[in-house]
């Protein structure tokens, strides 16, 4: 049982263990509701830090492979067999990088759940679908399989879909989860379609192997197709944005920070289909114009929605599309310029910026949603009309709260700045026009939190209410912790986190070679 | 109107598809099928070949799968659970 | 409140064919390594024999007896016997889910290869699994559609 | 083109399920549009993995003239095919009782009176 055994089978581990805890969960929850929150949070946090070991050997020592029921973890390829034939899954910087995500993000909204669902019934069911969606993410971004990708999918929506009806009672719950699955089973077909497009013509399921073989046919064309428009209709960017607002305002606070994390795994799946599996094959200039295109129309869309909305959870939600914006604008930029040999540095520049602000994007918008959360726990409404003065009586919700906003709008010292920033510099390497557009979306961006900060913590008190349970204090203070670190140091982050996880998605070459060897 | 585009385009790019595909019953490739074929007895001891891929060679893609119904009738009893 | 009971000659059939049901559904899980059928169909066979129950007795008469949460229990034991069959691969041997049992004693002997009639003693890991994925699932179907069933009566 | 003619039965089936999701109004129709939608992209899958004059990859009893393994139709999209049909299962019985929660909020299923929800 030493370090090395121990990051061996992290791969694995890191999936089995919250599996197992999810299965123990409802036997545990019959003998003692103590127990079982204990349990939950212990489990949480061992997964945190197993992650956080693994992620740092995957950093430094480069793509770990996994081989599910080999007789050695490392022997894809059967002896006889010339290709993959068993499942595998392979970790590269990019998978590594959205584990610390889930995890951190899951983490936060375990500990800020104990308080927040107090009063409901079925704690225990909630625990348990809350770490299957941590093993949906977890699977999706480990997984070395297309088909795996399919399964890790559903388990992600089915646990998403139940925790936004958690709350039955309310029948837009229900209606925004009905919306939710249906979107997501739709998507996941798609996916299937595509996987047996790609079986029929190369009898294969393994990424590395089919991006190794892959010749870009017409059915190539349209299994790409499918698989872009599957991923982007859940992670909710322009035009298959519809659902987002309507789930995202619904879900218990916790749920809408995970669902955030959520729905960067599918942007996982898409970064991951587009640059590992057709990656050279791929025309770069016109599927970079494509997502600087879809990037900036969420941009926009998003943040001019999100400015007359009185629901202070549809407001972030429409925010939450635009921040997808920025990712997609910051990689799409990114592919455009790695086409150009004379801009690539740039280009891995830009790459890093879009990738950075999806760490940074979800440890903000998670801390944003909680605290309206937390300003729920308390008023029982979502109303921004009938909130104010909450910051004579929260004062750490509302600190917490401009944390948050001040790090949305990228504002310096934050972690938002950084990443923006990069983005700005390599969009204007493509045109000036671009870095306008996103500068002027940030501004938008910062009037309209700082509407809501007015509207719901400034002015005369006029709730007598008490600041927010302890419990929900220390989830906001994990994800706040993390933002103020990253803004001090995004230097040394870049560079040891980022870096890599950027690299690894551009390097195609080597995400092949650990699977098919030579 | 904007459902009708869709679907459409949906069904021109599915008929291609079709149209594209190898015709029925002559497979182009079938090397992992193929090895599983030859290799599911010896290394798994079970007769039946679907389930040595089931649950050897495919068996986490069938963890996977039961915890999909889990979380499923999971949410069920979540959706449907009373309140008294 | 109206009566859920079906009349005495349905409910006296459904007693009798409850333990052939069972006893086939057994039958197809622990026979799925080696003919078609496996724990997914064997499972569905045997739901399908605690719904045939609900139809007959009522939803409400199943649940004083069986109890929605006792399924849900019984489906996550099953869940954690398939989990904990994957970490043994690799406490055992050498990766999750690996075919530890292979050549020992359970489970583990090797047909004849080829064309043969088929030996209950094989497979390795596979029919371990098979009753995993067979608790999991009779569990998992019964509970959702008793659920189901009871949700007409929740509304008062 | 004759000799296609599963795959297009299979792509007129996704088209129903399609249809029934884009333009049906019920909840309950949209989730049987669903399973069709599924039930053909299973199919497809099978129809994929067939080999002319196979016979199902299973050794019990297996008649001697049969050649392996080019007499056997490739089991992994069987396989394939059983997991999907289990999250099918999973995601319906989901949907339904999404849909028995909302005719109990709003005593209707249909979805233009339901959506209370902008949009």
């Amino acid at each position: 049982m030493n370090i090395d055994w121990l990051i061996t089978h992290s791969p694995a581990l890191l999936i089995a263990l919250p599996l197992l805890a999810a299965f123990l969960t409802p036997i545990i929850d019959r003998v003692s509701k103590k127990a079982r929150n204990a349990f939950v949070i212990a489990v949480l946090i061992i997964e945190e830090i197993i992650m956080i070991l693994f992620a740092w050997d995957v950093f430094t020592n480069g793509i770990h492979i996994y081989t599910m029921g080999a007789s050695n973890p490392t022997e894809t390829v059967p002896s006889q067999a010339v290709v993959p034939v068993r499942i595998v899954l392979e970790v590269d910087g990019m998978g590594a990088f959205m584990g610390l995500i889930s995890a951190t993000v899951s983490l936060a909204a375990g500990i800020y759940s104990l308080a927040f669902i107090e009063e409901e019934k079925g704690k225990g069911k909630f625990y348990t679908l809350l770490l299957l969606v941590l093993v949906g993410m977890v699977g999706m971004e480990f997984t070395g399989d297309l088909f795996n990708l399919f399964v890790f999918l559903e388990v992600l929506s089915i646990a998403c879909a139940a925790l936004i009806a958690y709350r039955s009672h309310f029948g837009d719950a229900v209606e925004g989860s009905f919306k939710f699955l249906i979107i997501s089973s739709i998507a996941a077909l798609f996916v299937l379609f595509a996987v047996a497009l790609f079986y029929a013509q190369y009898d294969l399921l393994n990424i590395a192997a089919l991006a190794s073989v892959m010749q870009y046919s017409h059915l190539d064309k349209i299994a790409l197709a499918l698989l872009v428009a599957a991923f982007a209709m859940k992670c909710g960017a322009v035009p298959m944005h519809f659902w987002t607002p309507d789930a995202y305002s619904v879900a218990p606070a916790p749920i809408t920070a995970m669902l955030v994390a959520a729905s960067q795994a599918s942007l996982y799946a898409l970064f991951r289909v587009c640059f590992t599996l057709y990656g050279l094959t791929l025309n770069l200039e016109v599927i970079g114009g494509a997502l600087i295109i879809f990037g900036l129309l969420s941009m926009f869309v998003g943040v001019t929605m999100a400015i007359p909305q009185k629901d202070i959870k549809r407001l972030m939600a429409y925010h939450a599309i635009s921040q997808t914006g920025y990712m997609l604008l910051g990689v799409g930029v990114g592919l455009y310029l790695l086409a150009k040999p004379e801009f690539s540095s740039y280009g891995i520049k830009a790459m890093e910026g879009g990738i950075f602000h999806i760490i940074n994007h979800a440890m903000y918008k998670g801390l944003l949603f909680l605290t309206a959360g937390a300003v729920y726990y308390r008023l029982k409404t979502r109303n921004l009309n009938e909130m104010g003065g909450l910051g004579h009586t929260m004062p750490y919700t509302a600190i917490f709260f401009i944390i948050g906003a001040l790090a949305i709008a990228g504002i310096p010292p934050f972690n938002g700045f950084a990443s923006k920033l990069l983005i700005y510099e390599a969009a204007y390497k493509v045109s000036p026009i671009l870095s306008i557009i996103a500068m002027l979306v940030s501004i938008l961006t910062l009037a309209s939190f700082v509407k809501v900060f007015h509207s719901a913590f400034m002015g005369p008190k006029i709730h007598n209410v008490e600041e927010a349970p302890k419990s929900m204090l220390v989830g906001m203070a994990i994800l706040t912790f993390v933002i103020i670190f990253f803004g001090l140091f995004p230097g040394w982050v870049v560079n040891h986190i980022v870096h890599p996880a950027a690299q690894a998605l551009a390097d195609q070459a080597s995400y092949i070679q650990a699977v098919m060897g030579g | 109107m904007k459902k009708a585009i869709i679907f459409i385009i949906f069904a021109i790019f599915l008929f291609y598809t079709a149209y594209e595909l190898h015709p029925f019953g002559e497979i182009k490739e079938s090397k992992m099928d193929d090895y599983i074929i030859e290799n599911a007895q010896n290394e798994t001891g079970a007769n039946n070949v679907v389930t040595s891929v089931v649950f050897d060679y495919r068996g986490y893609d069938t963890l996977g799968e039961a915890t999909v119904l889990f979380t499923a009738i999971a949410g069920a009893l979540v959706v449907l659970r009373r309140r008294k | 409140m109206k009566e859920e009971r079906m009349s005495i000659i349905v409910t006296t059939i459904a007693n009798l064919l409850f333990p052939f049901i069972i006893i086939f559904s057994f039958y197809v899980i622990m026979h799925g390594h080696l003919t078609p059928g496996g724990g997914f169909q064997g499972g569905a066979i045997g739901a399908s024999a605690i719904v045939m129950l609900i139809v007959a007795y009522g939803a409400r008469e199943i649940r004083k007896k069986v109890g929605e949460e006792n399924l849900s229990i019984f489906e996550s034991i099953g869940g954690l016997i398939f989990v904990i069959v994957g970490i043994l691969g690799f406490i055992m041997a050498s990766t999750f889910l690996y075919n530890f049992l292979v050549g020992s004693e359970l489970f583990g002997k090797i047909p004849p290869l080829g064309s043969n009639p088929g030996y209950l003693n094989t497979g390795g890991i596979l029919p371990l699994l098979n009753i995993a994925v067979g608790m999991k699932v009779i569990g998992g179907l019964a509970s959702v559609v008793l659920v189901m069933a009871l949700f007409r009566g929740d509304k008062e | 083109m004759i000799y296609n003619i599963p795959f297009y039965t299979v792509i007129a089936l996704i088209l129903i399920g399609l249809y029934a999701i884009l333009f049906k109004r019920n909840l309950i129709k949209i989730a049987i549009g669903v399973t069709i939608l599924e039930s053909g992209v299973n199919l497809f899958l099978i129809t994929l993995g067939y080999r002319k004059g196979g016979v199902a990859p299973i050794y019990t009893n297996l008649p001697p003239s049969i050649e392996v393994p080019e007499g056997m139709v490739m089991p992994v999209p069987q396989a394939l095919t059983l997991t999907s049909i289990v999250i099918g299962v999973a995601v319906l019985a989901l949907i339904l009782s999404l849909a028995i929660m909302i005719y109990r909020h709003y005593g209707t299923l249909d979805s233009r009176k339901v959506r209370r929800l902008k949009e």
